[in-house]
């Protein structure tokens, strides 16, 4: 029988090692995976490079391992938030690496990964400072930019619900970026309000398939649902 | 007077977005234009970290963690909602399929470059976002924006002097003093506000401007997408396709 | 109010041109919008490009465009099937042109166009006679070729349930090409078998958002289900 | 006895895909491997026109025209069963994601060339579909074939003279009457069936062939893919990365 799901938190990212390509999903807090990342900061691995949209938000989740100075380098588009505060101090002191991708090319450089995509030519980005060192090149009459896959050692995602072979569903705009690291990532770990049946998910709407997936953590429902039900929340995460 | 407000030129955006657009409201000052779309045209708001149908803000304690919108902030779905993720939004962006997006400027060329994410300042952290793929991302790509700097200068000029987040990607730029049509042969205004003169705006930008406003000789562009046809009814030579105009 | 619901089949199709590049879903039968290729056949318009997975199958559909003589050029991966004879005459005769693309190329290059991206390096094909004047680059110690974006001026697909705005879901299989050929056209036109409430499709199962939809044409219910529910046939279709 | 009969070649095969794979399984011969894969274990299949968790043939009257194989063939689906479009699953293929695919072959050369799309014959009408994408799209892809032709010769070679369907992609071609690995140097035998020997295999191919069987001084290489372990504790360093073994 297969079974994706890990004993917890801390059996999930043991194997982490230093120096790895760590994919962490999320857009701002929404689908951060901030229990995982928990369990990362405590497990230890450090010297990492984070790839996320963000480069995190007040002192939780990524921020807090930015804090705790195991992210030798960031991969995102927009570092820069009301609440980066943390990454900002490190970046102003020289202490950690920034690589800056436009949100789309971020997006389609990790799904070219998974898709076993060599690479491909985009026109966000041309003529602008993100171009400089890359080649471009003139397709039917418009100019792109060849931009290369991104891929990962581990990707840390949250959805909303599993089953044992990993088939995934999100809740609204807290999928963002998961399906694509899920694939992106020779080791994808992923933490769930719920491990359902196999079965229980409709196969017309499973979002990420199982074949993407390695390890599952269920972490029990959310304050702000009930029954799988929104039943309203005071703030965002 | 010489303007119009934020709120005032909001709305004058809101009126030229027909029904059955697909719209994509950037951060800041064009999220003020939700406010003022018609409650009775269904106009679909697009969010770039993966939704169309976007509805406007939660009620007090409906504030859900899993739906937020580009600038993380919390909003509702509207029926006819769609969710997917961020490959497949920015795709959507890329492929020319939004009707329109708005966007702030730090300054705008009378080619349509347009300059919104960097001064380049050597102590600012760069932080593009979606704003290189927002500003490819539409059929028609409008800036919002005051014309002068806090400090007086144009924000419309020859050349944009801060790094660009795109080359010739705008066609139109709404002002609190005037709206320009990016041409071929450089900035055309369609319509000033309060009373604003060609001859204080060609002093103002340093810039030859034309004068396309509806009084004037040269009657107002077209518009290539028209509400009574609605999308169902799109001609096949390219409404959907491709980025420019 | 946006209502993309077509008149009819004939009204849908009514503008589609002689020289047009239609994609048509479907592989072999299952998504093969038959009903609108009908329509197509009745509307006349000729000297077309045809991108499909197949050729045709048996006398109906795809098979019934080319034997009306309306099919200038195929582009697909598997024309030759054991009742692909309409196809196979017209291309022994030299009446026929055809352009032969790997099946994940071809799906590869139809997301491309409906996503903006002006070329890709696949690893699919390397070596062999598809390559053929084709650029070729090494990435990271393996070899790929380029390969361009495949648009079209016409979709004609099969999906399941629309809503008004157009937003789609498929059945099964019947997905295959549809999601992907709705976002590559100019226009995209589609038959269902019914028109649902804006708001009774469930957002987080959305496979093809509306934005990518212009006419909806709902054709009623296939015999083979009975109120969405599937309740037997005797043959594929 | 000289060999096995297919159904005892696909039976061997299936025993040699453990629990938690996922495979494809090509048109023709392959798809006879389903039929002996144990009950008692999980080996999800995968078609690529958009399913894994593909279930066998529905029973009659029970016929979904919705529900096809790659082969076109009526199917069912399993619980834990997942669609997506072609683009998805052909992605999942290309980027190495599958663990097995087993396909047919007109020759396999002993550097692990395939050719099995296309004889090269003039009036042939050449039809890919995605035979090209199968034979990149897995961690291991397995050649089942008869080793010789209806006419004799052999389809190991060291060169193909048909059409390739792709380059150095296969890993292990199952033969009626033996087991081929394929290795820096060439071909290994790791397994024969019936009265067949290494110097009769030596003599039909023609090729260099090395002596890999366990009860030869080599030992069967060791399987990356272990059962015991299971997806969910894939090792981080790349059991799930690239395409080549």
């Amino acid at each position: 029988m297969i079974s994706k799901t890990s004993a917890g938190l801390a059996d999930a990212v043991s194997d982490i090692r230093d120096g790895s390509t760590v994919m962490i999903g999320g857009f701002g807090r929404a689908g951060q995976p901030v229990e995982l990342i928990d369990a990362l900061i405590a497990q230890g691995a450090t010297d990492l490079t984070v790839i996320n949209n963000n480069a995190g938000n007040g002192d939780t989740g990524i921020a807090a391992l930015i804090g705790a100075g195991r992210v030798r380098k960031v991969i995102c588009s927009f570092p820069r938030q009301t609440d980066s505060y943390i990454f900002d101090a490190k970046y102003r002191a020289g202490e950690i690496e920034l690589e800056l991708v436009p949100q789309g090319n971020l997006a389609e450089r990790i799904r070219a990964a998974g898709a076993g995509i060599g690479g491909f030519y985009t026109p966000t980005g041309v003529g602008t400072l993100v171009a400089e060192g890359k080649e471009t090149r003139t397709i039917d009459g418009r100019e792109y930019l060849l931009e290369l896959p991104l891929r990962a050692d581990v990707a840390l995602i949250s959805a909303f619900k599993a089953d044992r072979w990993g088939n995934l569903v999100y809740r609204k705009t807290a999928r963002n970026f998961g399906p694509l690291m899920a694939a992106a990532a020779a080791t994808t770990i992923v933490q769930v309000d719920e491990v359902v049946e196999l079965g229980d998910l409709d196969p017309e709407t499973v979002v990420t398939p199982g074949i993407f997936v390695d390890r599952v953590v269920p972490l029990g429902e959310r304050p702000w649902l009930a029954a799988g039900e929104f039943v309203g929340a005071e703030k965002v995460a | 007077m010489t303007g119009i407000d934020r709120d005032t030129l909001a709305a004058r955006i809101a009126r030229d977005i027909p029904e059955g657009a697909v719209v994509n409201l950037g951060i800041g000052a064009p999220t003020l234009i939700a406010n003022y779309l018609p409650d009775d045209l269904e106009i679909i708001l697009h969010t770039e970290n993966g939704m169309l149908g976007m509805g406007p803000a939660p009620a007090p304690g409906r504030i859900d963690p899993d739906l937020i919108n580009a600038g993380k902030q919390p909003v509702t779905e509207l029926p006819g909602a769609a969710y997917f993720h961020h490959a497949d939004s920015f795709g959507m962006m890329r492929g020319g399929h939004l009707d329109v997006c708005v966007l702030g400027a730090f300054q705008v060329s009378e080619r349509g470059d347009l300059a919104n994410w960097h001064t380049g300042a050597p102590d600012a952290i760069p932080a593009v976002g979606g704003a290189m793929d927002l500003a490819i991302g539409a059929k028609d790509v409008y800036v919002m924006t005051d014309l002068l700097t806090r400090d007086g200068t144009s924000k419309l000029v020859a050349e944009c002097s801060y790094p660009l987040t795109g080359v010739g990607c705008v066609s139109r730029i709404y002002t609190d003093r005037a709206v320009f049509d990016v041409t071929p042969d450089g900035l055309a205004v369609s319509d000033v506000f309060g009373d604003t003169t060609l001859d204080e705006l060609r002093e103002l930008t340093g810039l030859t401007l034309t004068d396309q406003r509806p009084e004037a000789a040269t009657p107002l562009a077209t518009r290539h997408f028209s509400p009574e046809n609605g999308a169902g009814r799109a001609e096949i030579d390219g409404s959907r396709g491709g980025n420019t105009p």
